[in-house]
């Protein structure tokens, strides 16, 4: 990594890695590119989100989909741990609870290749810094 | 108090740890960490060792190990069991699970079952509150647990040993 | 690609269902089958809207019209209107109660959205082991604008004008604590991060080092250039073995990117971070038990002033704020005072994280504005009381704070409120009790906690607590005396008023407001030998009700000590030498066989 | 300088800044009790973790009650210090510490001496409303001192002078909350422990949780016992003390009362350790000119400075501590084991008895002398050359108990010849004083002249370390001085590190030499009690007609009749002994 020397840098930086997420939702595989999050924080892992993540990222090799998988923190909803959240290309990001071997199979089933809604969605109930 | 003689290999553990915090006093949580995560626990000849190394009194390297509830002297089991005690855990039941496993394994808080295979603890909330109550073994989570289900835990890893056993 | 044009999503948080979600997701499939559209058609059971007291709820998408206090008997309307005609239902709409207006879809409701995230802005977004996603959130930037375009003192002041007060559970105002240090000369000063969360039932801390390590980061950054210090400690539990990792991963990309270190964006600042490690004290979480606990000593508070900030790590001045007050910092430099001090009440600002657990459906991580009210919190937020249960009381502030009962539902949540109501902010601990807590046992609970964390530094801690203890086991225990709750009062107020550090001198918190609310449950216990929660097991005991008995022997076979004992079909009989007042029986009993006497 | 005003209890009051509430109303007659607060002004000690909260006063705006031990005064502050509030919670206060109290106050050792029982009664405390559990910890006796935790309430006292001023780092802080106690490292007993037995965690213990290892009962056995011949010596720093236990002024003489005492308590021989004082200085004095006279030369083997060794304590820190630098010291016994050796030898064969049929008892400002007189290497076949040693409180009781009435005792003189003594002999009893006894007689002997003044005011003082450089006739010597082990260690540590000027350096592990010994009467925390037994010890130094040892007629007499000379074959033998690694 290069050290970042200035104010100037550090947007700079900024927007390389915002461009580069914006390149990679207007690409080309922009129509198939799926975004997954697994919230990893203790409880999550201690819920078995290590096991859901693996799970999501073997599987999505395995049936050749177009998918980022990363782990992030908490998303708040302890009572529905493991949670994942998944960004259909075009779509507003979703987040699902309770989401175990069984229910990723489901959602990479239904929702991710069919684009139906499954049962078990979270509703996002805050309002981002931005909103406000 | 039963001495114990330390091996080659663990007082050369305990020189570099001390070693690599430079041998300085102030270190010294930092210096117990360390031998705690290495040697499993801080019996008296390492306590003295260290404080040998870091030139400082026994009495205070004691005095903080005895302060700070991380630290043990007595060695874990080989499944160490630890209960949430956090509210959350509390208010959901927490204590009778803990007293099922204290009737199981008929041993007190602090303590290791005679056979060395389970100790028992109680830790501050871990904050897996959304799985209240929460009993960890090793590095294990179980949430949710019932007093019904101590028996099975403690079965899933006796087996374990004895399967253990067995193909060696 | 998806194959349904409509989909309709049914609350299923514990709140709607029990207002007969399931019935409505029914009706709904039903009708949908019948009108030959369940190929168009999709119904969606999720979790908690967070609207609970307006349910159940039903969105509809994709035009997310949200659909209020909908029955059984709605569901044909809205596929008729909504999904045949494309017309919304308008009686079901939300109505705004002030322009009482009907509100048409979600997105413009945004009202209802209790919850805004400022410290746990990235939780739950980026990868908290890569900066690049931090930075793309304008991670860094208000550190680059306060080095770049910022005095320590215009920092400090905008510090100061949005209100921020230490989010640890004092409410210390964060601006002038940095003033403080800032003002003291010296020639080494330190900037620490008690990260020593020890609240038993608080983990917002945890979450933000686990989520946005880089946050905090930034922010002691921006802090040591207000305060002259070059030095960051972060002071962290040693149980929280994946917050440490997070965070080491952070501190070393932040000195790749040369955000930590010497000159950094070549504004000649310096700045480096270190890791301390907590090893199981609670007390280490006031301040200056943390700086002797970083200093390699037993964590024993000491008498202030002098304050950490004239004296603190090595004898140097040094500022010490928890991780959440930390996490605002950026957000406050980047959007600005303004913008910060117009969320939350006039005296408190922003937002505060709270853990919400205990008899609660939606157990988790929360962050609203300040003045949100308790019952938003339970009800909107937590989708309410576990199983359907009574409420009974919150208790916030952890071992240091109070119950709140029914009264105080209304009462908007910030520092001031919660201290005339009792209890205290806390680190934000929330836990939510229901009519089967026993509030003489709760009390007992908190001050096991406090007994088992007293440094013993101090007599009235030391020694007080642990009377205050005794009085409560013999009271839970049925042993209580006349004369037991007079002591209890004065023993608390004397602890309160004598003690050496904040630990002490809120202890009997939870015995008092309990006192002062629950007081009839005391006097059940000490004068009618009854504890009418049924938890207290000495003064309890089960016993099977022969007339009901069907000898099902479901008893028999949960009982986990064998302490039941009957044939089948015939009445069972509990062993009360036996029995350890589990309630297993209880429990399964589907016959109402056996009660609590 | 600034100044600040304040009120308490309404009056006005004008203190320096950085004064604190309880000093600003001790200046104004108000009298806040304080229990683990404890300040010895000149030796610079302090104890002020604000742990008992017995000092608790009202402050007006503030929410809680305010320590006024550690609460600096502040300008325009009002303090209430007997509102019903702080006298309702000092009371209850007090009722928590007493509810975790052995109520055995009767037959405790520290009954009628004690802070935490004297408190009790000036709270006026009459019931325990809050009765609960008690800590229980074993009882732990070793040679000097007994632990009876039980009775400990964190005051923290002890473990500050064994940490901060004596740095032998014995005793901490151990456990948490209700089970925190001070206490040795695994709880083990003192006698495993590198303890030096310097007995200054006694001296400054407000309960009985530490004591002396009580004596006296054998003691009187010997009395009783009519085969045996008693002999009993009693160390400088007694007299200057001892009166204080009959509710004399501190500070006053009381020799002639302590001879007469002893007689009464039916002593055969009533002999002096002074004797023996000027004894050592010959040793001793012979040692430091042998080792300058051979350092002069350029001998490389000789090692300088010359440490003291009369202090056991000190004698036993080193061992413990500084191990690799045990050929320092000066190979001269102690006062208390010359005088045993010289008693059970010389003494025994003037009276044509054996030496078993001698009981040699010591009396002694110090606990340390208890465990020196156990050490095997001062016995001979098994048999001790001082028997028992009790200290200036032990026979306070003992007189007490034989119905003595001290105060009104004639003078009497002690006998002969073990009791003739000189003034440089009773200046042991102070810090300061054994190296200026020293310096009277090597200055005569090396120099040859008669010393111009006998008085060396620049060797006195309470100063922790003080340094001086005497004119030996041309040669500067360079005497360094220490009390208190802290500072001692400093002086090691320079020594050890090849940076230490000095020639001969005095070390007594008890803050102001023995006079404020852990076995002597009770200060209670008042440094003034210490510095007025130095004066009297001053006092009877310039009394006294002979006031250089090596003037002292029965020594010459002694050499002449028994020992040969200083440093001589049989002087070794009796006089001087050896060190032992005790890392």
């Amino acid at each position: 990594m290069n050290k970042i020397t200035s104010l100037a840098d550090l947007k700079k930086i900024k927007d390389q890695v915002q461009s580069k997420i914006k390149l990679r939702e207007n690409s080309d595989v922009a129509d198939t590119l799926v975004q997954i999050r697994v919230g990893m924080a203790t409880c999550g892992i201690a819920s078995g989100a290590k096991e859901t993540m693996n799970f999501l990222i073997e599987e999505t090799e395995h049936l050749a989909i177009d998918a980022v998988v990363t782990q992030t923190g908490c998303m708040g909803y302890c009572y529905a741990e493991p949670t994942i959240e998944v960004t259909l290309p075009g779509k507003e990001p979703m987040v699902f609870g309770h989401v175990d071997k069984v229910k990723a199979r489901e959602i990479i089933d239904r929702y991710i290749i069919k684009g139906e809604l499954v049962d078990g969605i979270i509703p996002a109930s805050y309002k981002t810094i931005d909103e406000k | 108090m039963p001495r114990i003689k330390l091996s080659e290999t663990a007082i050369q553990t305990i020189r570099e740890v001390c070693a690599s915090f430079d041998n300085q006093e102030g270190e010294l949580i930092n210096v117990l960490h360390k031998c705690q995560e290495k040697l499993g626990y801080l019996p008296a000849e390492v306590q003295e060792l260290i404080a040998q190394e870091l030139n400082m009194s026994i009495a205070k390297v004691y005095g903080v190990v005895t302060f700070y509830s991380f630290f043990t002297m007595i060695p874990k089991g080989e499944f160490p069991i630890s209960i949430c005690m956090g509210t959350a855990c509390y208010v959901r039941g927490a204590e009778q699970v803990l007293n099922e496993f204290k009737r199981q394994l008929k041993v007190e808080v602090g303590q290791t079952s005679p056979d060395g295979k389970f100790s028992l603890s109680c830790l501050r909330c871990v904050g897996a509150c959304g799985l209240a109550p929460v009993v960890m073994v090793g590095e294990k989570v179980y949430g949710r647990v019932s007093p019904q289900q101590v028996k099975q835990i403690l079965a899933e890893h006796q087996e374990g040993c004895m399967r253990e056993a067995k193909s060696a | 690609m998806a194959e349904y044009n409509t989909q309709i999503l049914i609350c299923g948080g514990t709140g709607c269902k029990s207002a007969e979600s399931d019935e409505i997701g029914n009706v709904f499939k039903d009708l949908l089958n019948e009108y030959g559209l369940d190929d168009d058609v999709q119904v969606v059971v999720t979790g908690c809207f967070g609207f609970c007291e307006k349910g159940p709820i039903v969105k509809m998408m994709p035009d997310k019209t949200f659909y209020v206090h909908v029955t059984p008997a709605d569901a044909e309307e809205i596929i008729k209107e909504h999904v045949v005609k494309g017309r919304q239902v308008d009686r079901l709409l939300y109505k705004d109660p002030k322009t009482k207006k009907s509100v048409s879809d979600s997105q413009h409701m945004d009202f209802y959205k209790k919850q805004i995230r400022i410290a746990l802005r990235n939780c739950g977004f980026i990868d908290p082991e890569n900066i690049d996603e931090y930075i793309a959130r304008d991670g860094y930037m208000a550190l680059g604008k306060c080095l770049g375009e910022m005095t320590p003192e215009q920092v400090i002041d905008e510090i100061k004008k949005s209100g921020l007060r230490g989010r640890g559970g004092g409410g210390f105002p964060t601006g002038l604590k940095w003033e403080i240090t800032a003002k003291v000369k010296g020639d080494q000063k330190y900037v620490v991060c008690n990260a020593d969360e020890g609240d038993p039932g608080a983990f917002m801390d945890r979450s933000i080092l686990e989520g946005d390590p880089h946050s905090v980061i930034e922010s002691m950054a921006i802090n040591g250039y207000c305060t002259g210090a070059t030095k960051g400690l972060v002071y962290i539990r040693a149980e929280y073995p994946l917050a440490v990792a997070r965070l080491k991963t952070a501190i070393k990309q932040a000195r790749e990117y040369g955000l930590l270190g010497t000159d950094i964006l070549g504004s000649g600042f310096d700045f480096d971070i270190e890791i301390r490690y907590g090893a199981g004290a609670f007390v280490c979480g006031e301040e200056t038990a943390l700086i002797h606990s970083m200093e390699g000593l037993r964590g024993e508070p000491t008498f202030k002033p002098p304050f950490p900030s004239e004296s603190g790590y090595l004898g140097k001045p040094t500022n010490v704020n928890n991780v959440e007050t930390y996490a605002n910092i950026p957000v406050i430099i980047n959007k600005g005072a303004e913008w910060f001090a117009s969320i939350g009440t006039e005296k408190s600002k922003g937002t505060k994280v709270f853990a919400l657990a205990g008899k609660i459906n939606n157990v988790g991580l929360i962050e609203v504005p300040m003045g949100t009210t308790l019952r938003e919190v339970i009800y909107d937020i937590g989708g309410g009381i576990k199983g359907g249960k009574k409420f009974k009381a919150v208790q916030t502030g952890g071992p240091s704070g109070g119950m709140l009962t029914n009264d105080f539902l209304d009462t908007p949540i910030d520092y001031d409120n919660l201290i005339s109501a009792g209890s205290m902010m806390g680190s934000g601990g929330m836990i939510v009790m229901d009519e089967d807590d026993c509030m003489v046992a709760i009390a007992k609970f908190y001050l096991e906690f406090t007994l088992e964390e007293s440094c013993g530094k101090c007599s009235p801690c030391r020694i007080g607590n642990k009377r205050l203890f005794e009085i409560l086991e013999r009271i839970t225990e049925g042993k209580g005396e006349e004369g037991d709750i007079h002591k209890l009062r004065i023993l608390s107020e004397v602890i309160k008023d004598t003690s050496l550090c904040g630990l002490g001198q809120t202890s009997p918190n939870p015995v008092l407001s309990s006192l002062s609310h629950f007081m009839d449950e005391y006097e059940a216990h000490i004068k009618d030998g009854r504890c009418p929660a049924g938890q207290c097991k000495a003064l309890l005991k089960y016993e099977v009700v022969e007339e009901k008995c069907t000898g099902c022997t479901l008893c028999f076979r949960n009982c986990p000590v064998g302490a039941i004992t009957g044939e089948r079909r015939s009445v069972h009989y509990i062993d009360q030498s036996l029995c350890i007042k589990c309630g297993v029986c209880f429990e399964k009993c589907k016959f109402d066989a056996i009660v609590m006497v | 300088m600034e100044m600040i005003n304040l009120t308490i209890d309404n009056k006005p009051v004008v203190v320096k800044k950085g004064t604190t509430v309880l000093e600003a109303a001790t200046s104004i007659g108000i009298h806040i009790p304080t229990l683990c607060y404890m300040k010895l002004d000149d030796l610079n000690i302090e104890n002020k973790p604000g742990g008992c909260r017995i000092c608790v006063v009202e402050v007006k705006g503030r929410r809680n009650l305010a320590p006024a031990c550690c609460t600096d005064a502040a300008e325009g502050m009002e303090i209430s210090t007997h509102t019903i509030r702080a006298i309702n919670a000092r009371r209850t206060v007090m009722e928590l510490i007493l509810s975790d109290h052995p109520s055995d106050c009767l037959i405790c050792a520290k009954s009628g001496n004690c802070d935490l029982q004297d408190m009790a009664h000036r709270l006026g405390i009459r019931e325990i409303h809050y009765k609960g559990a008690q800590s229980m910890y074993r009882e732990d006796t070793s040679p000097a001192i007994i632990r009876e935790i039980n009775k400990c309430i964190l005051c923290r006292r002890c473990e500050m002078m064994c940490n901060e001023v004596q740095t032998v780092g014995v005793l901490s802080a151990i456990n948490r909350g209700f089970d925190a106690v001070v206490a040795p490292a695994f709880e083990m007993n003192l006698d495993h422990s590198v303890c030096t037995y310097c007995g200054q965690c006694v001296a400054v213990c407000p309960t009985g949780a530490l004591t002396e290892v009580n004596n006296t009962a054998a003691v009187v056995r010997a009395l009783y016992d009519p085969t045996k011949t008693v002999v009993v010596q009693t160390a400088p720093a007694v007299r200057a003390a001892l009166g204080e236990e009959f509710g004399m002024e501190a500070g006053t003489l009381v020799t002639g009362k302590l001879v007469a005492a002893l007689r009464r308590l039916g002593f055969d021989y009533v002999f002096d350790t002074d004797f023996a004082a000027d004894l050592t200085i010959m040793e001793e004095g012979a040692e430091l000119l042998n080792r300058l006279g051979r350092h002069l030369q350029g001998d490389p083997d000789v090692k300088l400075p010359i440490l003291t060794s009369c202090c056991p304590a000190w004698v036993k820190f080193f061992e413990h501590q500084f191990p690799d630098l045990k050929e320092i010291p000066s190979t001269a016994r102690s006062p208390q084991q010359m005088f045993g050796a010289i008693a059970k030898s010389y003494f025994a064969e003037k009276l044509g008895k054996k030496r078993e049929d001698l009981v040699v008892v010591s009396i002694m400002p110090c606990l340390a002398k208890k465990y020196e007189c156990g050490r095997d290497e001062f016995a001979v076949d098994g048999n001790p050359d001082v028997d028992y040693a009790i200290t200036t409180r032990e026979l306070a009781s003992l007189i007490k108990i034989s119905n003595i009435k001290f105060t009104s005792l004639p003078n009497e003189d002690f006998d002969s010849p073990l009791g003739e003594s000189t003034g440089a002999g009773v200046i042991f009893g102070t810090t300061g004083g054994v190296i200026e006894a020293a310096v009277r007689t090597a200055y005569e002997l090396y120099t040859g002249k008669d010393l111009p003044r006998i008085d060396f005011h620049e060797l006195r003082g309470m100063e922790g370390i003080r340094k001086a450089t005497i004119d030996f006739n041309g040669l500067p010597l360079n005497i360094g001085i220490a009390h208190g082990l802290g500072n001692a260690r400093q002086l090691l540590e320079e020594i050890r590190a090849g940076k230490s000027s000095f020639h001969a350096i005095e070390i007594m592990s008890c803050p102001g030499g023995c006079i404020g010994g852990g076995g002597q009467p009770y200060h209670h925390g008042d440094a003034d009690v210490i510095k007025k037994r130095q004066m009297a010890i001053y006092k009877e130094d310039s009394n006294k007609t002979i006031r250089k040892s090596h003037e002292n007629p029965y020594i010459k007499k002694l050499y002449e009749e028994f020992l040969g000379k200083p440093l001589g074959h049989k002087a070794h033998e009796l006089l001087h002994t050896q060190y032992f690694d005790r890392s």
